[in-house]
């Protein structure tokens, strides 16, 4: 039983292996890759019913490999397991992965380095179910870079573009510094607990403890300078807030999301919307104990998350870039689901992020069918009245769409409910303003942006629109399908979700409330309403290149919203440059001048002070005789001075 | 009587040194020294050395001043000092030196040389030649040796000297001829 | 008897001369001469201390200086005479090429 | 234990295929690698014994070392010098480092070398010897000559096969690590003075040793005791060899030039191992002879490896030479390795060695991938690529490979090393979170500075013309890299494997710390 957990990460390893060394043509490839991801993803149904059928105590299933790293005080094993959480973590990437392997067969169709573009993508899902499946903090760390490699490979797949390579350097780059916070909490971690296991494990008949059972020790700890202690668990909770900060593209580290869509559009809906990014709120959410333990880290994720719904919602409604929206719009509907953990509501969290990742990878699967079907347009500006040319396309993304806005009874509304609530329930105020607004600006974006692509009449004709074949429409059926029944996992009167998830986060079913419900419904509706109407009746003020409509109202603050605040901008002049500076000085002045130049100043005062003595060598016999005199009348004074 | 004798050798012997060193003329140097070395043996006899005495007459008065006569001449050197001193600081200098020189000489000479020579039975067959070869065939026979090879050397070194000399001479003519 | 002293006072005196010619002459071949006045200078001192210990070895060793001075001269001549003939002087101060 | 003499084996087989190299023609260059490789693999074949035989032992009794394969010839009875071999768990691996490099080097030579070949391998098996000899040397003469006799193959390497300005850089190499060590030879005379002095007063007579594990005992067990300032000396000339050889900050600048210049077979032989003699030094000497001064030292040596850590990474970033970058960073990752060090617990010590061989398999191959393109381009300026993973996608592959196994990407070895010491630094008392703080940075700009030199040369248009009609590798290149990759891999899976044998070793370091400066923390001011 154990062993068959691992063949979960392991086919889709497999599947890169074989793309790697063996596969060189594009149909194996896709198969061989989707075949296996596919696999994976029966054997996690199959692991899952074994794990239902124990008692609910007993939903634990770990399996040690070996001992990864044994070097006296630091031990580490190198195991996986599966807990109900894992397992819709695990059904997610392997479903939804799955799906979108099948449909990159057709998106990808002709690319010249599609056999690679395979093996990312099996690598990928390899590093995710790591992350989602690792019984300790490293292991969960493997994932956690490993997915950021492959997203930097993704993004820099077609590298030859400048902007994709910057991109993809930015992501990677960005991540290590949540990566950094990320070992920090690790070492703390070790150093107070003695441990990196999540739960307690045996490993060669040796059990070793699990933190999460641990942090009650912690707590009344504190650390740093005398006249300013901070306490233990805030210490540790706060670096892997930043940490999930990185991966989850939460304010202030959300900036490479959106340049990240440079990589292929499937790419953007697997990784970039429906799993990697949601790493960091599955790792909080792992974590719970410690975030539990320090109120203060609580109220600084709370706020983090809205915030961040809120910029990146009013970034996402001034985007031309059809990518684009749905990158900010990821951003905020993580924003609401790290809100969500801030509130305690980790349930919601994970309902949230299990709907989120159905829609927005429909959504991002629906944009693709759009590039794809006008030859690779992206800028919304030059699309309008897809509807009639892409049949399918236009109504699965209408059900994405909807249930992104939280349309009643699409899975969407569900979930956002249940974080609305929960914030109500607990007197979370200002963030409930905040993520109401948001969810406002959502329904608002989705409206606009389905009415610039589908509605009116086309506005560039330089291409002739046409509707993706099989194999990406029945993808985008399956997954609108998600869409309109995810919601029933975790419905007010069933919650099965909460009951399943129960055995790891401990947590009673939030209450509905029916009066929220109806205005955020209300709102929902009338928002989406607005954003279509105001963009299907100006339709014929969006011009190719041109301003937006809105922008007649808003004045130059639609530019800030265009540029997401400025913060990329701020980031260039008061990090980038600063360190290149700072580089360069490093480089070309302080080293080879000042420590260099001391080094080999030191050389240099020994040839001038060379070049000194060799002058007294006159080459005149009389005067080294002199000199020679000189030193017998000196040792002779000597001898007879000191000698008796 | 040997006080006299000895007062009146030294005498000239530090004449002729210093004569030496104050010709400008290099043939009135060399005879100059040969006058000191002249005295220097007659002080030698009076030192109960007579072997030394002949040998200093016929080596040094006489092989070694006449080559180095003979070398003045030949290369016609008697004056080269007529140019400016091109060090001439070092002049005052080497004879502050000279005093410091002999007064440490003179100290060192005071301390360790208090005693007059003891006579008597002894004293009487002191310096005999024969004792002397004997010795040099003897106890002294390894460096006797070594000093034959020396001057093997000094013979061959002379003349490869010259033949290395005359080959570049032959190759170069010297200027000025 | 004439105490030992004075013919050492008399050994300093020369060799101190002999150091000045060293030093002050610029004729290679005076400066040769005052070597050998130096040389002749410690010969004395020898033979003196050899008579005031009535031990013979003293002379023995002035024999030997008196050889090796010879091959010496012959030698330090010698190669007067070859720098003379590329040089065309025998003052000391124009052969100073080991200038550093 | 071990009557067949395995270590003298592995020691002197280089040395003899050097004198057989010198009965080749100078001209058959063919002939000459061939021979070369074959000395090189055989070194390798003899060298698998090592790992194969060696049993993790306890610390003896009396606290001299648990050495293996030990052998052990007079040689200087009156100074107490002996032909002393032996390994345990801190040497054990970089001997095989050693081994392993040797045939990857010489197989790069190929490709690289044009002139002398006959004495360039010549020279490489001299330096082999002599690396080993460091590495397994028991007696500190031994060690000491081993020690400076490395200096000379490779400033011969660099000043005859390098590159313009190679004398410059083979002097500066020569001269800078040179009186680094000289303060090391006078600190071996004075402990060799010192001890004899100690325990003649107990023995009359006794000559005296220079067996390192013999002090050691004597050290340890209080036979043997160091005036407090004595040590600080002593510990200071040992530390300021072995700084310069890592090279710790700020003692680095010889590194940049000496790579910049040398040969690629050179750079990979000078990263690889060179580099690790300074932190076996300061493991076998710093740790284990002077205890008291290390922990008296540590805060402040850790400081200078925290700002050698960022500073590498800083300046490496803004660097345009490819090989000056990696030199760079260098510096930046042996920052990494005395931070371990100088945790002084098992953790950190045991992070700095796998991070030694880390360092030696990924720096060393990033060295060889540099040459890869100098030998095509002749130009080793970033500004002159872009793109070429287009036309060269297996060493594009490779490349990222071993960039991410330098930047320490879990699942590579570099990440094990990597966090293992900050483990460790963090679990030290002297040091903890404030310089974990900093140095979890130099991971970032590890990242940084990688991917830059990764995008610049690799990703972008390739719109050089000259670039286009770059070769992938050929087999040769692909079999030296593909040979380097295994173990990137392996050491990131299963590091335990390299990890186990040395526990013990280090554990007898680390409490060898720990008691002694217990036993006598009355004699401190």
């Amino acid at each position: 039983m154990e062993w068959l957990i691992w063949l979960i990460p392991l086919l889709p390893f497999v599947g890169f292996l074989l793309n790697v060394f063996v596969i060189r043509h594009e149909r194996p490839a896709g198969l061989v890759a989707s075949g296996l991801v596919a696999a994976s993803f029966v054997v996690a149904v199959t692991a899952i019913a074994m794990l239902a059928g124990l008692p609910e105590e007993e939903r634990r299933i770990i399996s040690v490999g070996w001992e990864w790293i044994n070097a006296g005080d630091l031990r580490v094993p190198f195991g996986i397991m599966l807990d109900p959480l894992s397992a819709v973590m695990v059904l997610l990437v392997t479903g939804v992965g799955a799906l979108i392997h099948f449909y990159s067969i057709g998106y990808m169709h002709g690319d010249a380095r599609v056999v690679r573009y395979f093996a990312y993508l099996n690598l990928f899902v390899t590093m995710m179910l790591f992350l989602v499946m690792g019984n300790n903090m490293l292991i969960l760390f493997l994932g956690w870079e490993g997915v950021g490699l492959c997203s930097f490979l993704l993004i820099g797949h077609w590298f030859e573009r400048k902007s994709a390579a910057a991109a993809a350097v930015k992501a990677f780059v960005v991540n290590r510094i949540g990566d950094a916070a990320f070992i920090l909490a690790m070492l703390a971690i070790y150093a107070n607990f003695g441990t990196l296991n999540f739960y307690e494990v045996t490993v060669a008949g040796e059990v070793q403890p699990g933190f999460l059972e641990r942090v009650p020790e912690i707590i009344g700890q504190s650390f740093g300078p005398s006249w300013q202690p901070i306490a233990l668990a805030t210490g540790i909770s706060f670096l892997l807030l930043i940490g999930a900060t990185g991966k989850s593209a939460q304010f202030p580290l959300f900036v490479w999301l959106p340049d990240a869509m440079a990589g292929p559009t499937p790419v953007s809906a697997l990784i970039h919307a429906a799993t990697m990014v949601t790493g960091g709120v599955y790792m909080m959410t792992r974590t719970e104990a410690l975030f539990a333990a320090s109120p203060a880290t609580q109220t600084w994720v709370l706020w983090v998350g809205a915030l961040t719904a809120l910029i990146a919602g009013t970034a996402a409604i001034a985007q031309w870039d059809i990518k684009r929206v749905l990158a900010y719009s990821t951003v905020s509907q993580l924003g609401f689901m790290v809100a969500a953990c801030g509130m305690g509501a980790y349930v919601a969290a994970i309902f949230h992020l299990l709907t989120h990742g159905i829609f927005k990878a429909l959504l991002f699967l629906g944009s693709g069918s759009v590039i794809h079907g006008t030859h690779d347009t992206q800028d919304m500006r030059k699309m309008g009245g897809l509807r009639t040319a892409m049949p399918t396309t236009y109504w699965t993304y209408l059900v994405g769409a909807g249930a992104l806005a939280g349309i009643v009874p699409l899975a969407g509304f569900w979930s956002k409910d249940e974080i609305l609530a929960h914030a109500l329930s607990h007197n979370h105020w200002p963030q409930l303003i905040i993520l109401f607004l948001t969810s406002l600006l959502t329904a608002f974006y989705m409206g606009r942006q389905v009415a610039l692509v589908f509605f009116g009449t086309q506005r560039d004709t330089h291409y002739h629109a046409h509707e993706s074949g099989r194999v990406m429409t029945v993808p985008l059926i399956v997954l609108a399908v998600g869409a309109v029944i995810g919601g029933a996992i975790n419905l007010p009167w069933g919650h099965w979700l909460t009951d399943w998830l129960h055995p790891v986060l401990h947590e009673e079913a939030g209450s509905f409330n029916p009066v929220l419900a109806l205005i955020a419904t209300a709102g929902a509706v009338g928002m989406s309403y607005l954003g279509w109407w105001l963009y299907t009746s100006n339709a014929a003020k969006v011009k190719v290149g041109g301003k937006d409509p809105a922008y007649r109202y808003t004045g130059d603050i639609w530019d800030g919203l265009e540029e997401a605040w400025y913060v990329d901008r701020l980031y260039e002049r008061v990090i980038v440059q600063p360190f290149r500076g700072l580089g360069d000085f490093l480089a070309r002045v302080f080293d080879p001048q000042g420590i260099d130049g001391l080094v080999l100043g030191i050389g240099r005062f020994f040839g001038w002070a060379g070049a000194q003595v060799r002058e007294l060598q006159s080459g005149y016999v009389r005067t080294y005789a002199l000199v020679f005199t000189a030193g017998v009348v000196l040792v002779l004074s000597f001898m007879l001075i000191f000698t008796r | 009587m040997d006080l006299i004798l000895f007062l009146i050798t030294a005498a000239v012997a530090l004449i002729g040194a210093i004569a030496m060193l104050v010709s400008r003329n290099a043939v009135h140097s060399a005879l100059f020294l040969l006058l000191n070395f002249a005295a220097i043996a007659v002080l030698f006899l009076l030192l109960q050395s007579p072997f030394l005495f002949a040998i200093q007459l016929t080596v040094y008065a006489g092989a070694i001043m006449v080559l180095f006569l003979f070398v003045v001449m030949l290369l016609g050197a008697e004056q080269v000092e007529d140019t400016p001193d091109r060090i001439a600081w070092q002049r005052p200098l080497a004879v502050a030196l000279g005093v410091g020189l002999l007064g440490v000489a003179v100290l060192a000479a005071l301390r360790y040389a208090p005693g007059i020579p003891p006579g008597g039975a002894a004293a009487a067959t002191f310096g005999d030649p024969a004792e002397l070869g004997r010795l040099l065939f003897t106890r002294y026979l390894l460096p006797f040796q070594v000093t034959g090879i020396i001057l093997l050397i000094a013979v061959v070194g002379v003349v490869v000297l010259n033949q290395y000399g005359r080959s570049k001479a032959a190759l170069k003519p010297p200027p000025g001829d | 008897m004439v105490p030992t002293s004075y013919y050492i006072l008399l050994s300093a005196a020369l060799f101190t001369i002999g150091v000045l010619g060293v030093l002050i002459r610029r004729n290679a071949i005076v400066v040769f001469m005052a070597v050998e006045l130096m040389l002749n200078a410690a010969n004395l001192a020898l033979v003196a201390y050899a008579r005031e210990r009535l031990s013979i070895d003293g002379q023995v060793l002035v024999f030997f200086v008196i050889t090796v001075a010879a091959a010496e001269v012959a030698v330090g001549l010698a190669l007067l005479v070859a720098i003379f003939r590329t040089k065309r002087t025998t003052d000391v101060d124009e052969v100073s090429t080991l200038r550093g | 234990m071990e009557s067949f003499p395995i270590l003298s084996l592995v020691l002197w087989l280089p040395t003899l295929g050097a004198l057989a190299l010198l009965a080749v023609p100078r001209d058959n260059a063919e002939l000459a690698r061939r021979i070369a490789l074959m000395v090189a693999v055989l070194t390798l074949l003899a060298s698998l014994a090592l790992p194969l035989g060696y049993a993790p032992a306890a610390a003896a009794s009396d606290g001299s070392l648990a050495l293996q394969f030990v052998e052990r010839v007079p040689w200087l009875p009156m100074l107490g010098a002996s032909y002393s071999l032996g390994i345990d768990g801190v040497s054990l691996w970089l001997v095989m480092l050693t081994t392993f490099l040797l045939p990857i080097v010489i197989l790069s030579t190929w490709d690289s070398v044009h002139k002398e070949v006959r004495n360039f391998q010549i020279l490489m098996l001299l330096l082999a010897t002599a690396m080993i000899g460091v590495f397994v040397a028991m007696d500190l003469l031994l060690f000491y000559i081993f020690w400076e006799f490395t200096l000379i193959p490779m400033t011969l390497l660099i000043g005859i096969w390098g590159g313009s300005n190679r004398v410059f850089a083979a002097r500066k190499f020569f001269l800078y690590t040179f009186s680094g060590s000289v303060l090391m030879l006078l600190a071996i005379i004075g402990l060799y003075v010192l001890n004899r002095e100690a325990l003649a007063a107990a023995q009359p007579g006794y000559p005296g040793t220079l067996d390192i594990s013999a002090i050691a005992a004597n050290l340890r067990s209080g036979v043997f005791r160091l005036d407090p300032a004595m040590e600080r000396l002593l510990f200071g000339a040992f530390f300021l060899a072995f700084a310069i050889k890592v090279p710790l900050w700020p003692f680095h600048t010889w590194l940049p030039d000496a790579h910049v210049e040398a040969p690629t077979a050179g750079s990979v032989i000078l990263a690889g191992v060179l580099l690790k003699l300074g932190s076996y030094g300061m493991i076998r000497f710093n740790l284990t002879l002077f205890p008291e001064a290390a922990r008296w030292a540590a805060p402040a040596i850790a400081v200078l490896a925290v700002i050698g850590i960022i500073y590498g990474a800083i300046v490496a970033f803004a660097q345009t030479d490819m090989k000056k970058l990696v030199a760079y960073s260098s510096v930046s990752h042996m920052g990494f390795i005395v931070l371990g060090i100088f945790a002084l617990n098992r953790a950190g010590v045991s992070g700095a060695i796998l991070q030694s061989i880390n360092h030696g398999l990924s720096t060393g191959a990033l060295f060889l991938i540099v040459g890869v393109l100098y030998e095509r381009r002749h130009t080793r300026e970033l500004a002159a690529y872009g793109g070429i993973w287009k036309v060269m996608p297996v060493y594009g592959g490779i490349t990222l490979l071993v960039a991410l196994s330098s930047a320490g990407l879990p699942g590579l070895n570099g990440f094990v090393g990597e966090y293992t010491i900050m483990q460790g630094a963090f679990l030290a008392p002297e040091l903890g979170w404030p310089f974990l703080g900093f140095a979890v940075f130099g991971v970032v700009l590890a990242a940084v500075y990688l991917l830059r030199l990764y995008q610049t040369v690799f990703m972008g248009e390739l719109d050089n013309p000259e670039n286009q009609g770059l070769q992938d590798l050929n087999r040769r290149e692909l079999v030296t890299l593909a040979a380097l990759c295994v173990p990137i891999v392996a050491l990131g899976l299963y590091p335990a494997f390299a990890l186990g044998p040395m526990q013990a070793s280090v554990a007898d370091v680390v409490n060898g710390l720990a008691n002694t400066v217990a036993g006598r923390i009355d004699l401190l001011p």
